[in-house]
């Protein structure tokens, strides 16, 4: 029995890490950006592809690969941003229009990201092998050491990114731009960039998931909406534009996960879309909200 | 109110309408459509089993100058026309049905997956265009008797019994057998277990999951407590991927491991490397060894398109069955459908899997193979009989574990 | 029997009482004044009275009916319109639409088109903004998109009228346009509760004066002897 | 005088294109009834999306939810019912359906709603699959197919009355009311509309047609399984064609809906390789540089070349 409830906790914490990270991510672009990045999996595709070409066919350390997707999405998304977001964001009349506009022009971008990925790499399926063994650590206890090390660097990450939000100048910045843009102008925070900035990040975290995914899952084209979908239900769950409360919801969600799946497999996603709707009604600040 | 906005949609609307005028063919090759799901989530599995394999056929019958034609007296070249159906039943219907009514191709050739198999074939049938089963097993269809379809990839029926048998003649005890709750994994479910319990192997174990799974860790370990000879998925190539890492990554081993669809393709070893999937049974199968034309498929493939033969299951069977309907059209001596199709109910004609030819209910039973299990990066066939190439390995190595750097 | 009545309400946010234990009692005809410094709750109680929030504890009578616990929609059709603070006009409707929406919906019965028209323009016609009928209500100026904010409240032919500062930011003749109005509206016989903070209205136009601060009631009565009440001096010097 | 025969003239326009609609199974061939078919299903779903989301600004993401209740409605009940019989099911199911999901969603604003809705797209999947696995066995079903004209009139019918209801709705107080709620719901409140129960029932009524729509398109699919029949795609797709066509006007969606499914026909077809990168730039041009949609657009041209032949 205990055993039993070990495994579970174990399980659920490992896939938690990387779905923290993926929300992580989205929880930044919704919170501050108020972008509902649709494409967000497809971030997080390009990231598994970039750590799959870098691996495969440079024979680049995946965990390295990290040094080159990150700083390339993260570019991707900063002038994403600035080329498109910023726009609408001018030419939309209240902020709900521009949740609404952005929600779609990131619909646009999935078909066009995964179109390019396409002709890039092909539709075909992609996937490594990486740390592909059993760790123990005594005690017949066995762990998978990629899903260790994935977890490991999804929490380093997590942590890294929130000191930086909460310590660095910059990071301040992003924080009163979230809680009020207006002031956060007055008082001479340059908001384009600070929006842009956060997207950017936004992208990065979903680059470096993608890296992390590609070491457990395979990698295709069509995969970023499932990775979405799970962003998505995480970050209702942790609260909307919550960064603590997305990661702690990532972890939740893999141990709720866990738990299902042991009790009845065919109802894994059926009890995340339940638990997510559930939670929009009677909480919808999450339940790590005020 | 109605006013200028109305016009506006009633010329938009006429527009549309001027521009779907077809254009006219005059008879200098032979045209074939197909609804292929290059975007959307079928395409990555379009993409690695059977799309290549018809564009294969395209060049080469091209190369060879076309096909003759008695009718024109000539060689007729072949052009392949294919739609994007975005993996979505309702636009491959569509252009199924543009492709037939609209542009009047030729013939039509298959769109990819199970259920678009489903959805096309009755309309095939309804319009008397013949449709040669590629991607998808459709046990189910044969209840709708539509006289214009043909069956050619093995399916749960022929396979699940084999592996049965093998598993008998190994020595597996017992099985797990966990599987998606869609229409492949019960087909297949359905199909195994009877089979297994008939032979003597208790089923220790029976789960379905729900599809997406992305942890089977639990699976496993639940099934490794049972303490089972054998561990069976009924899945597609995500859930393959994801059982075989995790069972490596945990170092949980069983001495019979098998997944559906999967291991049949070559990103399959190509993922994980080939002496880590020694060992490792999958559906299909053929190889190198299977056939005199088989291992020269192989090389043609390798040499005329831009990309590895990628699949073991399939491809063997699709390019076959081209290589049939090619003889049975030069044979008819026409392109009329239904003179065709009554060639290709009834003859047998020589290709690289060997005889090739449909039994009463159009389906074709010779098969190079059913099962196959990856031995020293070949994906032999073990199934008991003439058909196997290699001796079946059991009980299964143990994961090789951590790799020198 | 007077036309509003409150006992005991009382409003928590948080841990904070927005409003607490404020009795009130409106009579029929009268022009209520609600006065206070920021903060003292007087939107609240507007927002309890015209069921927006519900009180707890606490109860609102209307007519002698019990409201407390109805939607916004039924104290309307009861007979209760309200403006709002910050002006709440549907902008992107015309002049005539926002007045003509009240006229559909802010009576009991069903108001047939001709009928609701007739008596929207009735309205513009008193508050003044005939000319603007057909212009979108975004492209008026403020006092103007206050008046029409009135001319919506009355369209369901209410009898008492919640005006939540009707004056706040108009200059000095807006003003004095407006509290004519306001006594226009009262010879039509319509009960008034405002709240202001232009003393010179509430000072000429309210028959009587409730002063709130800090969510509870300090002091009741005529405009002099609001004006005469210490405790009120304190408060309104203290700022 | 003028005023009243210009609209005679419209009136008299749209009953001629009606007829032609009618007679066209006479003279055109079988596959444009199937084009035409689809393109009233998108114009049929937009339409739909725009009785309740055009007015109250509130996203719905749950058309693939309501067409595909129509959907497997019609899959189930299949053979063994007519026509008729199965669409006023198809219909009164999404109806409830959307009652139920209008009555629990009251209090989600904004983004809120949108996540939900696309939520219950999901869900429902996941719930039918797993019902079809466990319950029923078997989770495809194939449907029995019907006639390219049956198709036709039964859509075309479907969309008459749907532009009807939505030019009735839209013109009367009630489409007044919803504007007022997508503006300040909480001043539609206080002017005296039930905003509660306008929104659920515009919202069932919106579901009522995109399940009717789906219960005939099942039919053209000829087999289908629970992500077949719950695809977000038919969530998303009515959303930007609304969009894109506008949703101030009635006929914007139906602009919108033309185009794109059009465009979708020429793309999937002449560029299959390139159909998601084109179509997706379009759409990301069309969101940037037309916020207020097509007829906007036109609005605007129309205005500024009023206001030059004035000067001159």
């Amino acid at each position: 029995m205990i055993e039993t409830i070990l495994n579970v906790v174990v399980d659920g914490l490992l896939i938690g890490g990387i779905y923290a990270l993926i929300a992580v991510g989205l929880s930044l672009q919704y919170g501050v950006a108020k972008v509902l990045n649709i494409a967000h999996g497809e971030f997080i595709m390009l990231g598994g592809f970039i750590t799959w070409t870098s691996y495969k066919v440079f024979g680049i350390n995946p965990l390295l690969s990290v040094a080159i997707c990150g700083p390339l999405i993260f570019v991707l998304g900063f002038v994403l941003h600035l080329a498109l977001f910023k726009r609408i964001r001018m030419t939309s009349e209240t902020e709900g229009a521009f949740e609404g506009n952005s929600m779609l022009a990131c619909f646009g971008l999935m078909f066009i990201i995964q179109n390019v990925a396409i002709l890039i790499w092909g539709a075909g399926i992609k996937g490594y092998s990486y740390l592909g063994f059993p760790v123990s650590f005594g005690g017949g206890a066995v762990f998978p050491a990629n899903r260790l090390t994935t977890l490991a660097v999804a929490v380093i990450i997590c942590i890294v990114f929130y000191l930086f939000l909460s310590r660095s100048h910059m990071g301040k910045g992003i924080r009163a731009a979230a809680q009020d843009p207006d002031t956060a102008q007055l008082v001479g925070v340059d908001i384009n960039r600070v929006l842009a900035l956060c997207f950017g990040f936004g992208a990065l975290m979903a680059g470096l998931a993608g890296t992390l995914v590609s070491m457990c899952y395979k990698v295709e084209p069509t995969m970023g909406l499932e990775y979405t979908i799970i962003a998505i239900i995480v970050v209702v769950l942790g609260g909307m534009g919550s960064i603590l409360g997305s990661f702690l919801g990532g972890i939740l969600l893999g141990l709720i996960g866990s738990l299902v799946s042991h009790i009845e497999p065919g109802l894994t996603l059926a009890s995340f879309y339940l638990i997510f709707m559930i939670l929009l009604l009677v909480k919808p600040t999450g339940i790590f909200g005020k | 109110m109605f006013g200028k906005k109305f016009f506006f949609g009633l010329i938009f609307f006429m527009i549309a309408v001027l521009f779907v005028s077809s254009p006219c063919l005059a008879k200098d090759k032979i045209v074939i459509g197909q609804p292929f799901s290059l975007s959307g989530p079928l395409a990555s599995g379009a993409a690695s089993s059977s799309g290549p394999f018809y564009k294969l056929w395209v060049k080469q019958v091209n190369a060879d100058g076309g096909i003759y034609v008695e009718e024109y007296g000539k060689k007729l070249p072949v052009e392949l026309i294919r739609y994007d159906d975005k993996s979505d039943v309702g636009t491959m219907t569509k252009l199924l049905e543009k492709l037939i009514l609209e542009d009047e191709v030729d013939f039509i050739f298959p769109p990819w997956s199970t259920a678009m198999l489903y959805a096309a074939a009755p309309i095939c049938n309804k319009h008397g265009y013949i449709l040669i089963g590629g991607a998808g097993g459709a046990v189910k269809l044969k209840d709708l008797d539509l006289p214009y379809f043909f069956q050619v990839l093995n399916d749960a029926e022929t396979q699940m019994p084999e592996l049965a048998e093998i598993f008998a003649d190994i020595g597996v005890k017992s099985a797990a057998v966990v599987y998606r709750g869609d229409l492949h994994g019960i087909e297949y479910s359905e199909f195994s277990i009877p089979e297994f319990k008939e032979k003597g192997i208790e089923v220790k174990m029976q789960q379905s999951y729900s599809p997406g799974i992305k942890d089977m860790s639990s699976l496993m370990k639940k099934a490794k407590s049972k303490n089972v000879d054998a561990f069976v998925v009924h899945d597609y190539p995500g859930a393959t991927m994801l059982g075989t890492s995790q069972a490596m990554e945990l170092g949980i081993n069983f001495k019979a491991l098998h997944f559906n669809v999967g291991p049949c393709f070559t990103f399959y070893p190509n993922t994980f490397g080939s002496e880590v999937v020694e060992g490792v049974i999958g559906c299909g199968a053929w190889n190198g060894k299977s056939t005199p034309g088989a291992q020269d498929l192989i090389d043609r493939f390798n040499k005329n398109m831009d990309q590895k033969m990628p699949d073991y299951w399939g491809g063997l069977f699709y390019y076959s069955s081209l290589q049939h309907f090619r003889q049975a059209i030069e044979e008819a001596g026409t392109l009329d459908q239904e003179k065709i199709r009554d060639v290709m109910a009834s003859k047998t004609y020589k290709t690289d899997l060997g005889d090739f030819w449909y039994n009463e209910d159009r389906i074709f039973t010779n098969h190079p193979g059913q099962i196959g299990q990856w031995q020293n990066g070949v994906f032999e066939v073990i199934d008991t009989g003439e058909k196997r190439t290699a001796e079946p390995i059991y009980p299964k190595p143990k994961w090789p574990g951590k790799k020198k750097k | 029997m007077p036309i509003l009545e409150a006992s005991g309400v009382t409003k928590y946010f948080g841990g904070l009482a927005a409003v607490s234990n404020v009795d009130l009692s409106v009579e029929r005809g009268e022009v209520y004044g609600l006065i206070g410094p920021n903060g003292a709750g007087k939107t609240t109680l507007f927002n309890l009275i015209a069921a927006s929030l519900v009180p707890k504890p606490g109860i609102i009578k209307f007519n002698g009916i019990n409201i407390t616990g109805k939607k916004p929609y039924q104290v309307c059709r009861l007979g209760l319109g309200m403006t709002f603070q910050t002006v709440k006009i549907f902008a992107n409707m015309s002049v005539l639409e926002n007045v003509l929406l009240g006229s559909f919906f802010g009576s009991p019965k069903y108001v047939p088109l001709s009928e609701a028209r007739k008596r929207s323009e009735e309205l513009l016609e008193f508050v003044g903004l005939s000319e603007a009928a057909p212009t979108p209500a975004k492209d008026l100026t403020l006092s103007s998109q206050k008046r029409l904010e009135v001319a919506r409240a009355m369209a369901g032919n209410p009898e008492l009228l919640l005006l939540d500062e009707v004056m706040a930011g108009l200059t000095q003749t807006e003003v004095s346009e407006a509290m004519r109005l306001v006594n226009r509206i009262r010879e039509q016989g319509i009960t008034i509760v405002m709240i202001e903070h232009v003393m010179k209205a509430i000072m000429n136009l309210c028959d009587r004066i409730l002063v709130l601060h800090h969510g509870e009631k300090i002091a009741e009565g005529t405009p002099e002897q609001v004006a005469k009440n210490e405790q009120v001096i304190a408060v309104y010097l203290g700022e | 005088m003028i005023l009243k025969s210009k609209r005679l003239f419209y009136l008299l326009c749209l009953l001629l294109f009606l007829l032609i609609m009618l007679l066209s199974p006479l003279y055109t061939s079988d596959y444009f009834l199937i084009l035409v078919s689809n393109i009233l299903m998108y114009i049929v779903l937009t339409v739909s999306w725009t009785i309740f989301s055009g007015p109250t600004g509130y996203i719905s993401l749950a058309p693939a939810a309501f067409f595909g209740i129509g959907i497997y409605t019609s899959a189930i009940m299949g053979s063994q019912f007519s026509l008729p019989v199965i669409l006023a099911t198809g219909a009164a199911a999404a109806f409830c359906c959307a009652l139920l999901v209008g009555m629990v969603t009251l209090r989600l604003q904004g983004i809120y709603f949108t996540i939900f809705t696309f939520g219950l797209v999901e869900l429902l999947g996941e719930v039918v699959q797993w019902w079809e696995v466990n319950v029923t066995g078997t989770t495809g079903r194939i449907v029995p197919g019907t006639e390219y004209t049956t198709v036709y009139y039964t859509m075309l019918g479907i969309a008459v009355v749907l532009m009807l209801t939505a030019y009735i709705i839209k013109h009367s107080r009630y489409g007044l009311a919803l504007q007022s709620i997508g503006e300040y719901e909480e001043a539609a409140g206080h002017t005296g509309v039930n905003v509660t129960a306008l929104k659920i029932v515009s919202f069932a009524v919106s579901a009522l047609f995109m399940g009717a729509c789906g219960v005939i398109m099942a039919t053209r699919w000829t087999y289908i399984d629970p992500s077949i029949a719950f695809n977000p795609l038919f969530s998303f797709l009515p959303v930007l064609m609304a969009i894109f066509g506008g949703v101030a006007h009635l006929f914007g969606p139906v602009i919108g809906a033309v185009i794109f499914s059009y465009l979708e026909e020429f793309l999937t077809t002449q560029f299959p390789y390139y159909y998601m990168l084109i179509f997706g730039v379009i759409l990301v041009i069309a969101i940037v540089y037309l916020p207020t949609g097509l007829t906007g657009l036109i609005r605007k041209l129309g205005g500024r070349l009023r206001r030059r032949h004035a000067n001159t």
